[in-house]
């Protein structure tokens, strides 16, 4: 063992090591969730780890959002270090009021009494046809709840360690896990862990068009990327990976060098996260900018199951590659 | 529980058919989810058949069906036909929901059958809310809304049961209990787990009924019928079953004991309602045989009017967000 | 009776007097929610009308946002009217399932077979120190779900003429009744009725600034431009009256002329309607702007209970003056 | 429900000190409302006092409290100064909570009191949440959890006494049943008005008390609060009361029957205890006078603490929206 090892994982896999790493380093660390234990995790997730902890460690609830969120809560100011799977995004509507006026607002209104220690793991996102109340993406629309840390791993690295640097934080983190990212597979560091939870990532240098991405639609940026580079167009790809608090300083610097942006957000395009980040850069970039910023979102349907419609609905590379050419030929 | 008596010959046949068809439907169903045929979530209510037959026979063409994402057979017995169920999940406009809900959406006004709700519980406030607009129209009618037993975790759950019960609202709470929330036995997620004894905190009158006896679940669930709809007060059933599939295509299954899963087949409930008829003389082999085929016929011209089906063309996804009808 | 009636009333009156009319108009409307009945409405609006319309009409519900919501919601598929109440958007948050995956998806999800024309009224925003958990301000928030249909008065005549205008619409819509404006009194026509309910208002014609408001802050923004235009600045002073869809064309129209916008919201800044507002004018009216576009939120914070901190969190007429002058000065 | 035997002397003055004290504390906040020190919204606890008296008593300083939007009760017999809840409800830094919460938002770290919560039913999965930690980490504690008999006909109730219930969270649920919630009397919002009776539903052992009765109160909390210590079980109390002053400062009160009103203000805790205690001899004229001015005495100190008080500079808006202290 001399060489920096490699290991071939899933996303999967990198957030179930993330969540055995915690269980093993911290006492105080449980999952907590709907059949996350003698399921395995409805994606699969948490597979093994009931054999391996036990129930004590790995707790299924029962079909209870509001109150295993809200328990979770009050754990973290017990004293513990919950991570509570809501086992999709879907869901979590039924616990907003936890999430929002508990979660969120007791540090603030106790005034500054009490750190919320705890980490709300949800997946998010369409493209599986499985309909309109399965297909939510609101992780950006959640993203509009100050005391809250949103995280969106799209990458293997940030899989395997957000977690932890979530569970670090003593504030209420909510991460995101897009549906369709699980069984990517990638090569990791064998010793990865924790990352940095403030900055957003450039993931593809470019010089022309600034593409914002996260999550589920960080794949599709840079396939746009890649097809606008064979017509000699160089985006830049950004992936914000914090949803909030939002890095705007690395995208506002981005933004001045390519002069042009493009959101992709599968969120549904009004009131997106797209809008807010097309919001920043005319505030902060207006006078550096060759064209409007544009965005890529999801239609305003509720997503439907039929493939042609759903995929209709949803943003897509050849949408995004769309937007940079109209862009590049107006404002260049 | 006692021996409900057995129904005439026609009736009998006729439960049989009902649920025959909802087998044959459904194993159909995994043939065709394997050749990708029908995609997303699908979940199978095989095993558990008697219940959807049984009550249906205690309701009208006036009153209204609230199910789950587990309704195929829900959606079959109350009459919607089995080509716009199957065109649904193939995707296709002819489908009951236009092809935009799939497996777990399943929608007809001209039934009454008002979804197809994937959220556990998410179907209970609607069900209070079409019981209360019959019963404010002076219309005598009943909702049977159906939920598992999972959802009687649910804070909708609770909520709604005491509305009901407070208004007097006709609705017909038709918990299946399957054991299962998904992978988690209701012992670890149900503090106390006589579901029936939930409903003497609302003051609702209350049965545990086998749900596995088409004609016992007829018999109780025609009483609360007929104390819904005449007393004005909803009933609560809780109707003892077993799921013999996965809980959904993705699946493995891996948390329940087979010896349990084999004993509950033991029990199946078309299995059994063939036996008893057949051992009063009210069927023979080549009755069984008319209906296997006439219910694969049924299935199979089905099958043909999903796969002649169109696709809704991708201009038209946004209609219907907002409402396109006649005015109202 | 020969010239034009007029009566003195307040927004509170003039909502009571919508719920009336329609009451008496039309045997499937009712109205339900928290303590609309025997207490009146927590805010007073419906004082009086159990009195008149007795406990069919007028219904007392449990403490039970979620079923008495869907309840409504089901009814209104069976063929009623209902008005229901949601004391205030701060608990609309226990009943957000029920709108966003049956009101606002049971119509487009079943393929067009069920019109949903549910009315759910909700007092909203801050301002009278009763703290966190009571102060949001949703409304902007909620305007991301399609579906749905959001109104915001914040005159006399609309308070008195959308509520009828949403009854006669066949989808769901969301009204919000902001908590300062229920004293408000003016002289409203006698025979005052419905309004439309798709387009934004001029509430005041200007050249130099667009001041986009609803609800509670077009008081804020007017005063605002009474204050510019003693300095000969003139604001035109928008308000959007509707959150969803949004009426862009008059706000790009007047933004096109004065080329310069801010806009006053009091949902906190990140991800608020503000930033679709501002989103939209980039993406239409980009290159008829002299400056960039401008918000004036709330604070991303709980809300606090001390006057003092409260009021330095929401939009001020003050902060909407200093944002202009800054503008003009900048751009022009 | 039986007499409960009297305290000894020391004791029984010790309740009526903490009743008393939170009368006049709350009667002073009311002329501090109208001279408009006070702001936002306010509710009393005036009728009420038993309770809170009561149940503290058989709690620990280890232990958790939890409480509603009506907890200044709590908080005083909790053991916040007096002092630290006024200048809350002045707005002022040196508030209970910095003065961000108000009258609504007490929380005090020092005496685990976890606020002060205004989403009806909203605090009691926060007070699961922290009954676990301790459970967890093998502490013997509880977590005494106050609500409105409103919030049992809220889905949280529902799931937080099935989950307490199921994983053995030593919980007290304190329901304080003043047979409103605002304005509706719970015959008309709860369709079953025997609150104790929806614990069975979740095999929860659950009394009702006469919660006008401090040393009733102080009996049963002690018993459930001993169950759920070392039997790592959650109790439910009904605590039967009644608020003598309106909903909230907004409220006209023309919803109550001014005899049931009165009728009940024939059962002020406070009276009823100086009564019993008087009749056996353990209280004298001069006891009284004496606890009348040692609490008016506490309050006024109160009150200029909460004058002097300092106003947090709009600056500081943005601190303690995340976590500012020591690193956990
Ligand atoms: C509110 C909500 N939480 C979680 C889920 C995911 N989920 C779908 S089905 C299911 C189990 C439901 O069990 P039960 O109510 O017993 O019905 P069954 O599937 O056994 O028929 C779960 C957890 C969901 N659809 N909705
Ligand atoms: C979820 C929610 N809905 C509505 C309200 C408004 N509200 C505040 S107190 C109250 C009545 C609560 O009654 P109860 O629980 O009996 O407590 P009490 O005020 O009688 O002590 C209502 C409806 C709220 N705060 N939270
Ligand atoms: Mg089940
Ligand atoms: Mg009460």
């Amino acid at each position: 063992m001399s060489a920096p090892a490699k290991v071939q994982s899933s996303y999967r896999e990198a957030i179930r090591e993330s969540i055995r790493e915690a269980l093993l380093a911290d006492e105080r660390v449980f999952l907590m969730g709907e059949d996350v234990g003698a399921y395995g995790g409805c994606f699969g997730v948490s597979k093994g780890l009931l054999d391996e902890f036990g129930p004590e460690r790995i707790c299924d609830t029962p079909l209870s959002e509001s109150a295993f969120v809200g328990a979770g809560i009050g754990a973290a100011i017990g004293g513990m270090r919950p991570i509570v799977e809501v086992m999709t995004v879907n869901f979590c509507l039924l616990a907003l009021d936890q999430i929002m006026n508990n979660a969120a607002t007791i540090t603030h209104m106790s005034g500054g009494q009490f750190p919320i220690p705890v980490v709300i793991r949800m997946t998010t996102g369409a493209g599986r046809q499985v309909a309109a109340q399965h297909s939510h993406s609101l992780e950006g629309w959640l993203a509009h709840i100050p005391g809250l840390k949103l995280l969106f791993p799209a990458t293997l690295a940030d899989a395997r360690g957000m977690l932890p640097a979530a569970l670090a934080d003593p504030n209420p983190v909510l991460i995101f896990e897009h549906a369709s990212l699980y069984n990517m597979e990638e090569e990791l560091a064998a010793d990865a862990g924790a990352v940095e939870i403030q900055r957003a990532a450039i993931r593809r240098a470019g010089t022309d068009v600034s593409l914002v991405a996260y999550g589920g639609t960080l794949g599709k940026a840079i396939e746009a990327a890649d097809e606008l580079a064979e017509s000699g167009i160089e985006a830049e790809v950004i992936d914000l990976r914090v949803l909030r608090p939002l890095d705007d300083a690395t995208v506002i610097e981005s933004v001045s060098r390519t002069r042009r942006a493009v959101i992709v957000d599968e969120g549904w395009r009004s009131g997106s996260l797209a809008a807010e980040v097309s919001a920043r850069i005319m505030e902060q970039a207006f006078y550096e900018l060759d064209a409007p910023v544009e965005r890529v979102c999801s239609a305003e349907v509720p997503i439907p199951y039929a493939a042609q419609l759903e995929q209709a609905a949803l943003p897509q590379a050849s949408t995004v590659v769309a937007a940079v050419r109209r862009m590049v030929g107006a404002g260049g | 529980m006692s021996v409900a008596p057995l129904p005439e010959r026609e009736h009998g046949l006729h439960l049989l058919r009902q649920m025959l068809l909802v087998r044959r439907f459904e194993e159909k169903c995994v043939e065709l989810y394997s050749a990708a045929k029908i995609r997303g979530f699908m979940h199978l209510y095989i095993g558990e058949e008697a219940v959807a037959a049984g009550v249906m026979e205690a309701i009208e063409p006036e009153d209204a069906v609230v199910a789950t994402y587990r309704e195929h057979g829900h959606a079959l017995v109350r009459g919607i036909s089995a080509g716009a169920i199957m065109a649904e999940m193939y995707g296709k406009v002819e489908g009951c929901s236009r092809g935009r809900g799939g497996s777990m959406h399943l929608f007809d006004a001209a039934t009454r059958f008002y979804g197809g709700n994937a959220i556990v519980g998410g179907g209970l406030p609607l069900a209070l809310g079409l019981a209360l607009a019959d019963k404010r129209a002076g219309r005598e009618r009943v909702t049977a809304c159906f939920f598992g037993d999972g959802a009687v975790a649910e804070g909708e759950f609770h909520e709604s049961m005491n509305l009901a019960a407070l208004w007097g609202l006709p609705v017909l709470f038709l918990c299946e209990n399957n054991l299962y929330a998904m992978g988690t036995a209701i012992g670890r997620y149900e503090s106390e787990t006589d579901l029936a004894l939930k409903a003497a905190s609302y003051e609702m009158p209350a049965w545990a009924v086998d749900g596995m006896d088409v004609i016992a679940v007829e018999a109780a669930a025609r009483k609360a019928a007929a104390e819904a709809r005449l007393g004005g007060t909803p009933c609560f059933l809780e109707l003892r079953t077993y799921r013999f599939r996965a809980h959904s295509m993705y699946d493995p299954d891996l948390y329940r004991p087979k010896e349990e899963i084999e004993r509950w087949k033991q029990h199946d409930p078309i299995a059994a309602l063939s036996e008893r008829l057949e051992a009063a003389g009210l069927l023979s082999a080549e009755d069984s045989a008319e209906i296997e085929r006439a219910v694969a016929e049924e299935i199979e011209a089905a099958i043909a009017f999903a796969e002649a089906g169109t696709l809704e063309p991708v201009e038209d996804l946004k209609r219907f967000v907002y409402w396109e009808g006649a005015e109202i």
